[in-house]
């Protein structure tokens, strides 16, 4: 294998990898076609790195728990964040229950849901609440005067429904066994 | 003896693929169906997927009448035939052919998914992607249902002419099978189908070792494939991690 | 914010992402700072990628389903596989079938589906919408407002396509008068 054709390979591998890879595990890998030496692969990841730092790349590779791995640079972690935070996070398979059980049961407390759902919801209703999925509407009329949850506009909006007669029948879900 | 093992023919494929199956098989002209041979053959092959307890499913019956409609109205003269409305022709295979050709053209689109599917396992995102895959080399085609059925009525016909609809022996069972073959191909890569069946064994054993390749090929441990239709069938495992 | 600068913060969210990312989005995250239009991000991306070539990387960015994404070049996969030895998960023919009416009818009711594939079609719709291949876009406008049914992003992405109008023609095909 050429130099060139080892170097790319090697960022291949590291560039699809979460992990940090360490030499052995690269010199397997090549060694199935034709072979780098330890001091050849070290040599290629040096080589990437000063061909990233010379044309400005925002990554470069680390060396880190005893393998290597592509990281971007410190400076771009502040747009990495944002990013985080303005991507559409898909809802969790529990939140999306408890969602279910608001919209179907709405008005209810957060003790029946957790009645039906068995589990402590509150992480899960903060959540849908900071996600304006669900809403405070009320307090219901027992001891203690419980907020009744109920679900909003954005939760209308999200799954495409005109209004709350919109919502699929339990008989049709149970079509697609999307309910068990 | 089935009982756990009932094959939902659904999750493989229906009558109209049954019927495009015989069509190419017989290099018969889509638009030009011989109906009575065509029909005869169907009929066969329901037969043998209702003797394997395939759990044949209400379409292929609903099917099998449309064509003894249509063979019976290829018997009139046409003038005797009642009138159809909104066909042009008063072939009475019309419908059906229509039918056929426009499933045909979903199978043929589905085929160019796949194809770009299969591209797109030469493809890793910066999380390595989980779907990855190993495959031999390419012109090798996953097998359908009715070439598996087809292999089967080869095995059958060898191993002699008593009644189909005998009533099994419990002396094998689907899971005996199933063990016996995961066994078999740990030792072998690959095994031609046909010499998955002892010949002149009793039949109720033939029955048991078809129905524990479906339910492996079901279940993906192993993979039936052809290298062009028609050719013979050979059984892979499926590689696990 | 300097066009270089521009794309760099664009490379870094790229390589940080596995998902593709959509045109606002990114816009999204440059606002914080300062801003890039529409335009001004598509060229980066351009430039982003004639550098790639040049320099002969093993990525690029594909555009995919309405974004953005980095990628490995198809070359490489002989010995990324070597390093994760995972099975393939690949749909079934009566699924891609299923899958290809949809797309190529969307939205489509089931009971249409039914009457082109000839079968029941419950257990595949219910796994094509567990795999958020498909997903339930609104009713029909006929008695019993049955569910519409149309593919997803993901859709998209699985298949590589930019999108819908990405899908084969069907004029491709071998030609089939199938209108007298």
């Amino acid at each position: 294998m050429s130099g060139e054709n080892l170097k790319n390979v090697i960022e291949a591998l590291l560039f699809s990898s979460s992990k940090p890879l360490g030499i052995p595990e690269i010199v397997k890998v090549l060694s199935v076609d034709k072979n780098g030496s330890r001091s050849e692969i070290k040599k290629a990841i040096e080589n990437l790195n000063s061909e990233y730092n010379e044309s400005g790349k925002s990554f470069f590779i680390e060396n880190i728990a005893g393998g290597y791995r592509m990281i971007t640079k410190p400076e771009y972690a502040e747009y990495i964040k944002i990013l985080y935070q303005v991507q559409p996070s898909r809802l969790s398979k529990p939140s999306l229950e408890t969602l279910a059980i608001v919209a179907y049961r709405q008005p209810i407390i957060k003790a029946d849901i957790e009645a039906i759902r068995g589990v402590n919801v509150d992480g899960i209703v903060k959540t849908l609440l900071e996600k304006d999925f669900i809403k405070i509407s009320g307090r219901k009329d027992v001891p203690g005067r419980p907020f009744l949850l109920a679900t909003t506009n954005k939760f209308l909006e999200y799954f495409g429904l005109k209004d709350l007669n919109e919502l699929p029948k339990i008989s049709e879900l149970r079509q697609f066994s999307i309910v068990k | 003896m089935t009982e756990d093992y009932n094959v939902h023919l659904e999750e493989f494929e229906g009558p109209l693929d049954l019927l495009l199956y015989l069509i190419k098989k017989d290099e018969v002209d889509i638009y030009d169906i011989p109906i009575e041979k065509i029909t005869s053959q169907y009929l066969e092959y329901l037969e043998l997927m209702k003797m394997l307890d395939l759990n044949v499913a209400g379409e292929f019956l609903v099917m099998a009448s449309t064509l003894m409609y249509i063979k019976s109205m290829l018997l009139l003269p046409p003038e005797e035939r009642p009138p159809e409305e909104d066909i042009d022709e008063t072939d009475p295979r019309a419908d059906l052919v229509r039918q056929l050709l426009e499933y045909k053209k979903f199978k043929e689109l589905a085929e160019q998914l796949q194809k770009k599917e299969r591209q797109r396992e030469d493809i890793f995102t910066r999380v390595a992607s989980v779907e990855l895959k190993d495959e031999g080399s390419g012109d090798i085609s996953d097998v359908g249902i009715f070439d598996l059925i087809s292999a089967f009525s080869e095995v059958l016909n060898v191993a002699g002419e008593e009644d189909l609809r005998e009533i099994f022996e419990d002396r094998f069972t689907v899971t005996d099978k199933l063990s016996h073959i995961t066994e078999i191909l740990k030792n072998k890569k690959s095994v031609k189908f046909l010499d998955l069946f002892d010949p002149g064994s009793h039949k109720g054993e033939i029955v048991v070792t078809f129905l524990a390749l479906l339910e492996l090929i079901r279940l993906k441990t192993i993979k039936a494939i052809q290298k062009k239709s028609f050719d013979n069938i050979s059984i892979e495992l499926v590689e696990s991690i």
